[in-house]
């Protein structure tokens, strides 16, 4: 076996387990805290990404894209919490789901009708768009700052959940949702805290995939389920559960796709391997879950105290 | 004649041990109270009884019968069967729906598709009889939430008693119930001992005094006393550790 | 109970109101793709028509025509629910349109069974053009497995020994592929079939790793739509250009050329492809046509474009042998199958299975006078090239 | 008019509608709106099974479109073999053999899965649900032979024999087809409405609100809801097999998670409470589907809009809406 193409697939792995972390982030503190099913979060990581992208084309500079598209998906997460999210807290998880299913398809729709329905490639600055060496391997540089940006961002909210009184609040929260009445906490700005911190990382997660992929409509609709995936097999709540989850399907979904078919074309037909390996690589994380699921139904590293 | 016994019940959480080696025995046609603090375990207890929680070791008997590996469904159908301290009832239900399903838990399997369960006369004979004896035959057709605090404790009671229990226990039935609805409810329990056992977890000492014929206190997780009422209540470790605090 | 009869009063309007007759005497129906990523070719499809529409005065043979257009939203049982709508309640005499070969295929029977004729303006599955062959299905397109077969003849001639190829798993894709294999001299490294649908797979990262570590001489590929513009992107960033020559089968056009260049895609100048047409084709009705749709939406029409142009203008001339009537399917058979009208390929002429037979040209990506990216013929690959299911249709 | 009247009236009306409209716009000339009338049915009756464990068993399965592919495959690969050949033990026109595959597939899936998604409660029950139905979603477009992610297509509707020559019963003609629909979903209706109101349903009823209590009384749910997941699973499947001789065409789309997002939002639209729910919930959404897509292309906005609007605010849904005006 080739190690220089299994290392870079690792990296492939590590790449889209950063992506869905910061898509799980938010997610899973969601859920944990307000248990709040949110499919609309798909759609912070799509707008995320159109603004960066428009904003990137209009003032021709990735950093100034990126800003706007956070600053831009804060705004709106803000405005959408306050006039939708807040009322559905409440409701069961049936409600939950299909309210935001109604807000993906306004926000698919929105992005259509205001940037088009074509997506939008997102120019990147010539400092990243070169080729770094690591030993004997090359790899993007790009792909390097996203796995950067997102392991910041990991030890960013670890600190932030483990340091800091917010931090405790929320843990509080997420392994006991009554406590918080009774700490005399004002439950609304937490919530709204919340919900606008994980829109944001979402947006980022999107606004950094978006160079690689192309802002496209409905880019986070595929994705949100696996991130489901993701929060399940975690433990809802936990961020630490989330990150490893986010990593095991990470490279679960990559390895799978790059070696399945190396692997399946040593028992069966090269053909029947080659369409096979795809279906079976794309099977292989809801097994996991599945799995997963009756071995520990509150997932790999629930909260404590529920 | 020992109708429900326990040999070294433990129960651990984390590094709390809830329940320590209790060893209980409840004897035929008798009222058995379990009292001791909050926390003592009593709930833990109850829980473990009645299949809800399974003991980290130890064993349950129902007469002659190990329990231990039964699960809760499993164990009801054995004939032990309890209550709830919070009022656990079927809130869409109407009052006799709650009773009549209780029936037809106890009626055997529900494995019938087509007839309508609603007009089943076996079944709201038997409810009806069961909400006369509890004093709620005029509310049969409201919902269980529009029932009063009390009435709902009663509802609780008549629902457990449809079950034919041999051994009932009876987590804090006098829970929140004014001093009328309470002596009501200890006339009925009383008039119960015939039919059933009883095991009784209950705050209030009047009703406990009233009601029990043997006693048992639960401090810590350890059972620190066991025996007729008249005898235990008189110990002075029981009014060290319990009475005396709460005298 | 007001409520109750206030609902069935909406219902029953909602019912009626499709009921507005429409005023046009000859109805075409034209099924693409309008909402989603693949709008994009949709909307260029749709520009070329309104385009035709235009030239031709609302008209054909003499009586006034319209073009309904439908969404297919990128998913078969959608194309096919609008198709059916299209035959059974707007009565069209012609159903045109079709990008997706899986679309065509769940389609074509609702347009069949009602003997009318349908048009593919892009699709061309192997299925439909051999042993599924039907005296009602025309194509002004190409058979899939064409464009990969002057394909597998460029990599020959340009000296090509090995091949990694890549293309999306649906029908399309898995025909380019056999289309390469077909022509192709040298020895395939490699290939990948990735997730296609409404989720499609975009992120090339495993898969471009894998070809570059297959040491191969060349990179086949064929992702149309935004998978295309995705993948270069990725192909560049991956820096495989100069590394890894790439080749690629409807995969950049002029819907994607002008997101490449403001988003500085160099890399890919001076790549080649495979194609039966190139806004440069040497042709006057071809020149005509290009200089129009750019004057008309200032930008160049993509292949996508000219072949439904070419879709409109081959039922006008229909419409005109037969004076604007459609009623008897046979004889627009008949007249369609003679194809004579001023295609933007020169020559126009089907084969057996209504398929087009024709030249297949290397194109290759330069900048035009203005700097804008485009593309340009460099050879003739094939010359009259019929497609090999032809044999197969019974026709 | 005192409610149980004004229910028997308006299910009486839904009922009498749906036999009427479609023939009176076939009279009309929009032989289109058959083809409506009978997705509309198709799909009633799959909401409806659904409805027996959203709204009887209070089990929200998210996955429930994976029965109808399954159904539809039932139908689509033994006509694919009959018409092209191999696997002779399996291909055959004969609707009553696909109906027994179907049942037999489905009944099967449910069960295995069933067992497994029961072991969980409230989201994950959910999202183990949708686990498996991803798992059909991705096994049908692997399935090349098949036609995998392009699907298939029905060259001919199922035969019955027996009934096709005797009685003229030919599926074939639209409009027996439709009456074909129709019928099943009566029995359907049926089938439901006595479930719901047995000692069977009962069990679901109580198990929906108070678990704990239902396993103090001595019932274990558990088997109880697997019927009930058997059940809906394989009428679910019956919508698959009606559906894929309603299109000619299979394909793995029929299993994609937001189609069972549509089945569960058909019930809250048009009310979880009563068994016409499903049936008022698929027309209002199918209809809607139509007329808003013929007055603008971007017709989800509105689409999404009305689905936001019916949660938060159409507690109930229409059928809530018209008893609420009754109370007031």
């Amino acid at each position: 076996m080739d190690w220089t193409l299994v290392l870079t697939q690792a990296l492939n792995g590590l790449q889209l387990g950063i992506l869905l972390f910061l898509l799980c982030a938010g997610l899973t503190l969601t859920f944990g805290i307000m248990d709040l099913i949110n499919l609309s979060h798909a759609s912070f990581y799509m707008i995320g990404a159109f603004l960066c992208a428009g904003a990137t084309l209009h003032f021709d500079s990735f950093l100034v894209g990126v800003l706007i598209g956070l600053a831009g998906t804060a705004v709106l997460a803000f405005i959408v919490e306050k006039s939708i999210i807040s009322k559905l807290y409440k409701r069961d998880h049936l409600d939950q789901l299909l309210a935001t299913f109604g807000l993906i398809l306004i926000a698919d729709t929105g992005v259509h009708l205001v940037w088009g329905p074509a997506g939008m490639a997102i120019p990147l600055p010539d400092v990243l768009q070169g080729q770094t060496s690591v030993g004997s391997l090359v790899v993007p540089t790009y792909r390097l700052v996203i796995i950067g940006t997102g392991f910041l961002i990991a030890i960013g909210l670890y600190w932030l959940v483990n340091k800091t009184r917010t931090g405790m609040l929320i843990r509080a929260g997420a392994s006991n949702r009554q406590m918080l009445n009774t700490l005399g906490v004002n439950v609304q700005v937490l919530f709204s805290a919340v919900f606008i911190i994980g829109a944001v990382l979402a947006g980022l997660g999107g606004l950094l995939i978006a160079p690689i992929t192309e802002a496209s409509i409905g880019m986070g609709n595929d994705i949100i389920i696996t991130a489901f995936v993701v929060i399940i097999i975690g433990g809802i709540g936990s961020i630490k559960g989330a990150f490893v989850a986010a990593m095991l399907i990470g490279f679960i979904d990559t390895f799978g796709r790059a070696f399945l078919d190396t692997i399946f074309a040593l028992f069966m037909s090269v053909d029947v391997a080659e369409t096979a390996a795809p279906a079976v690589s794309a099977i292989l994380v809801y097994v996991l879950m599945a799995i997963i699921l009756v071995w520990r139904p509150q997932g790999l590293f629930p909260p404590k105290l529920r | 004649m020992s109708v429900l016994r326990t040999e070294q019940l433990t129960k651990r959480f984390g590094g709390v041990t809830a329940t320590d080696s209790v060893s209980l025995s409840l004897s035929e046609h008798r009222v058995h109270a379990l009292i001791g603090p909050n926390g003592a375990g009593k709930t833990t207890l109850i829980a473990q009884l009645s299949g809800e929680l399974a003991p980290d070791s130890g064993q349950v008997f129902l007469g002659d019968k190990n329990i231990t590996k039964l699960n809760e469904p499993a164990r009801v159908r054995a004939g032990l069967c309890r209550t709830f301290q919070i009022s656990s009832l079927f809130h869409q239900f109407s009052v006799r729906e709650n009773v009549a399903f209780s029936v037809q838990a106890e009626s055997g399997h529900s494995y019938r598709f087509w007839s309508k369960v609603a007009n089943n006369k076996t079944l709201n004979t038997r409810a009806d009889n069961l909400l006369e004896t509890l004093g709620l035959l005029d509310k049969a057709n409201v919902t269980a939430t529009s029932l009063s605090h009390g009435e709902q404790r009663q509802l609780e009671i008549a629902m457990a008693l449809a079950s034919k229990p041999s051994v009932l226990m009876l987590d804090e039935p006098m829970a929140g119930m004014g001093a009328e609805e309470s002596s009501r409810l200890i006339e009925l329990l009383k008039t119960l001992k015939s039919e059933t056992t009883l095991l009784l977890v209950e705050h209030d000492m009047d009703a406990v005094f009233a009601l029990a014929d043997d006693l048992s206190v639960l401090v810590n997780g350890c059972l620190i006393a066991s025996g007729v009422a008249a005898e235990v209540r008189t110990r002075p470790d029981v009014i060290d550790a319990y009475l005396g605090v709460s005298a | 109970m007001k409520k109750t009869i206030a609902l069935s009063a909406a219902l029953t309007c909602a019912c009626a109101l499709p009921l507005a007759a429409n005023a046009a005497d000859i109805k075409i129906g034209f099924v693409t793709t309008l909402t989603t990523g693949g709008a994009v070719i949709g909307n260029d499809m749709r520009d070329a028509v309104n385009l035709a529409v235009e030239q031709l005065d609302s008209k054909m043979g003499g009586k006034s025509f319209e073009i309904l257009f439908e969404d297919d939203g990128f998913k078969p049982e959608i194309g096919k629910q609008v198709t059916e709508k299209l035959i059974k309640e707007d009565n069209v005499d012609i159903v045109a349109g079709y990008i997706w070969s899986n679309v065509l295929m769940a389609s074509y029977k609702s347009v069949t069974r009602a003997d009318k004729v349908i048009i593919s303006a892009n699709a061309g599955p192997s299925a439909i053009a051999g042993k599924l062959c039907n005296e009602n299905f025309f194509s002004t397109s190409w058979q899939n497995n064409q464009t990969p077969m002057a394909m597998g003849e460029l990599l020959n001639a340009r000296g090509v020994k090995s091949l990694y190829m890549m293309a999306p798993n649906y029908a399309a894709g898995k025909d380019m592929v056999a289309g390469v294999e077909r022509s192709f001299k040298g020895e395939f490294v490699g290939k990948d079939l990735t997730k296609w649908g409404a989720d499609a797979q975009l992120d090339f990262s495993a898969e471009l790793a894998k070809a570059k570590a297959s040491g191969a001489d060349g990179l086949a590929v064929f992702y149309p739509g935004k998978a295309g513009g995705a993948f270069i992107q990725q192909y560049q960033q991956a820096g495989l250009n100069g590394v890894l020559p790439l080749y690629t089968i409807f995969t950049i056009d002029s819907l994607s050329l002008p997101k490449l260049q403001e988003a500085n895609m160099d890399g890919i100048v001076g790549s080649e492809m495979s194609s039966f047409w190139a806004p440069d084709l040497d042709v006057p009705a071809n020149k005509a046509f290009v200089a129009a749709f750019k004057e008309k939406y200032g930008r160049y029409p993509s292949h996508y474009g000219a072949q439904s142009y070419d879709a409109i203008n081959l039922i006008a001339s229909a419409a005109d042998a037969l004076g604007g009537d459609f009623s008897d399917t046979a004889k627009v058979r008949e007249a369609l199958k003679k194809a004579d009208f001023d295609s933007i390929r020169g020559d126009f002429e089907f084969g057996n299975n209504h398929m087009p037979i024709q030249n297949f040209y290397a194109r290759k990506i330069v900048a035009d006078e203005n700097g804008d990216w485009t593309t340009s013929i460099t050879k003739t690959v094939l010359e009259n090239h019929q497609d090999v299911f032809a044999a197969e249709c019974k026709l | 008019m005192d409610s149980t009247n004004a229910r028997r009236f308006g299910s009486g009306l839904v009922l009498v509608l749906l036999l009427t409209v479609p023939f009176l716009m076939l009279y009309l000339g929009k032989a289109f709106w058959l083809d409506i009338f009978t997705r509309l049915v198709i799909l009633a009756i799959a909401a409806s099974s659904l409805s027996l464990l959203l709204s009887v068993a209070g089990l929200p399965s998210f996955g429930h479109a994976a029965y109808l592919g399954l159904g539809a495959y039932a139908v689509g690969i033994p006509v694919y073999f009959a018409t092209y050949g191999g696997a002779d033990w399996l291909a055959s026109y004969n609707g009553w053999w696909h109906l027994v595959l179907t049942i037999s597939v489905c009944g099967l899936f449910a069960l295995v899965t069933g067992a497994i998604s029961l072991r969980t409660r409230g989201v994950h029950f959910i999202m183990i649900t949708m686990a498996f139905s991803q798992m059909i979603f991705y096994l049908l477009v692997s399935l090349e032979e098949f036609g995998g992610d392009d699907g298939l297509s029905v060259d001919l509707r199922s035969e019955f024999l027996g009934l096709d020559k005797r009685f003229g019963f030919n599926i074939e003609e639209p409009w027996i087809f439709y009456l074909l629909c129709y019928g099943v979903l009566l029995v359907v209706l049926f089938i439901v409405s006595r479930l719901r109101h047995s000692h069977f349903g009962r069990v679901l009823a109580a198990a929906k609100q108070n678990e704990t209590r239902v396993r103090a009384l001595g019932v274990n749910p558990y088997g109880y809801r697997l019927f009930a997941f058997v059940i809906a699973g394989i009428i679910g499947g019956v919508a698959g097999f009606l559906y894929a001789n309603f299109s000619y065409f299979v394909s793995p789309g029929m299993v994609e998670w937001t189609r069972s997002g549509e089945l569960m939002f058909m019930i809250i639209l048009g009310g979880a409470s009563s068994i016409f729910g499903p049936v008022v919930g698929a027309a209002c959404f199918v209809l809607l589907e139509h007329v808003l897509s013929r007055i603008t292309l971007f017709w989800h906005l509105p689409f999404g809009l009305l689905l936001l609007g019916v949660v938060l605010f159409g507690r109930g849904g229409v059928i809530g809406l018209l008893k609420r005006e009754r109370d007031t």
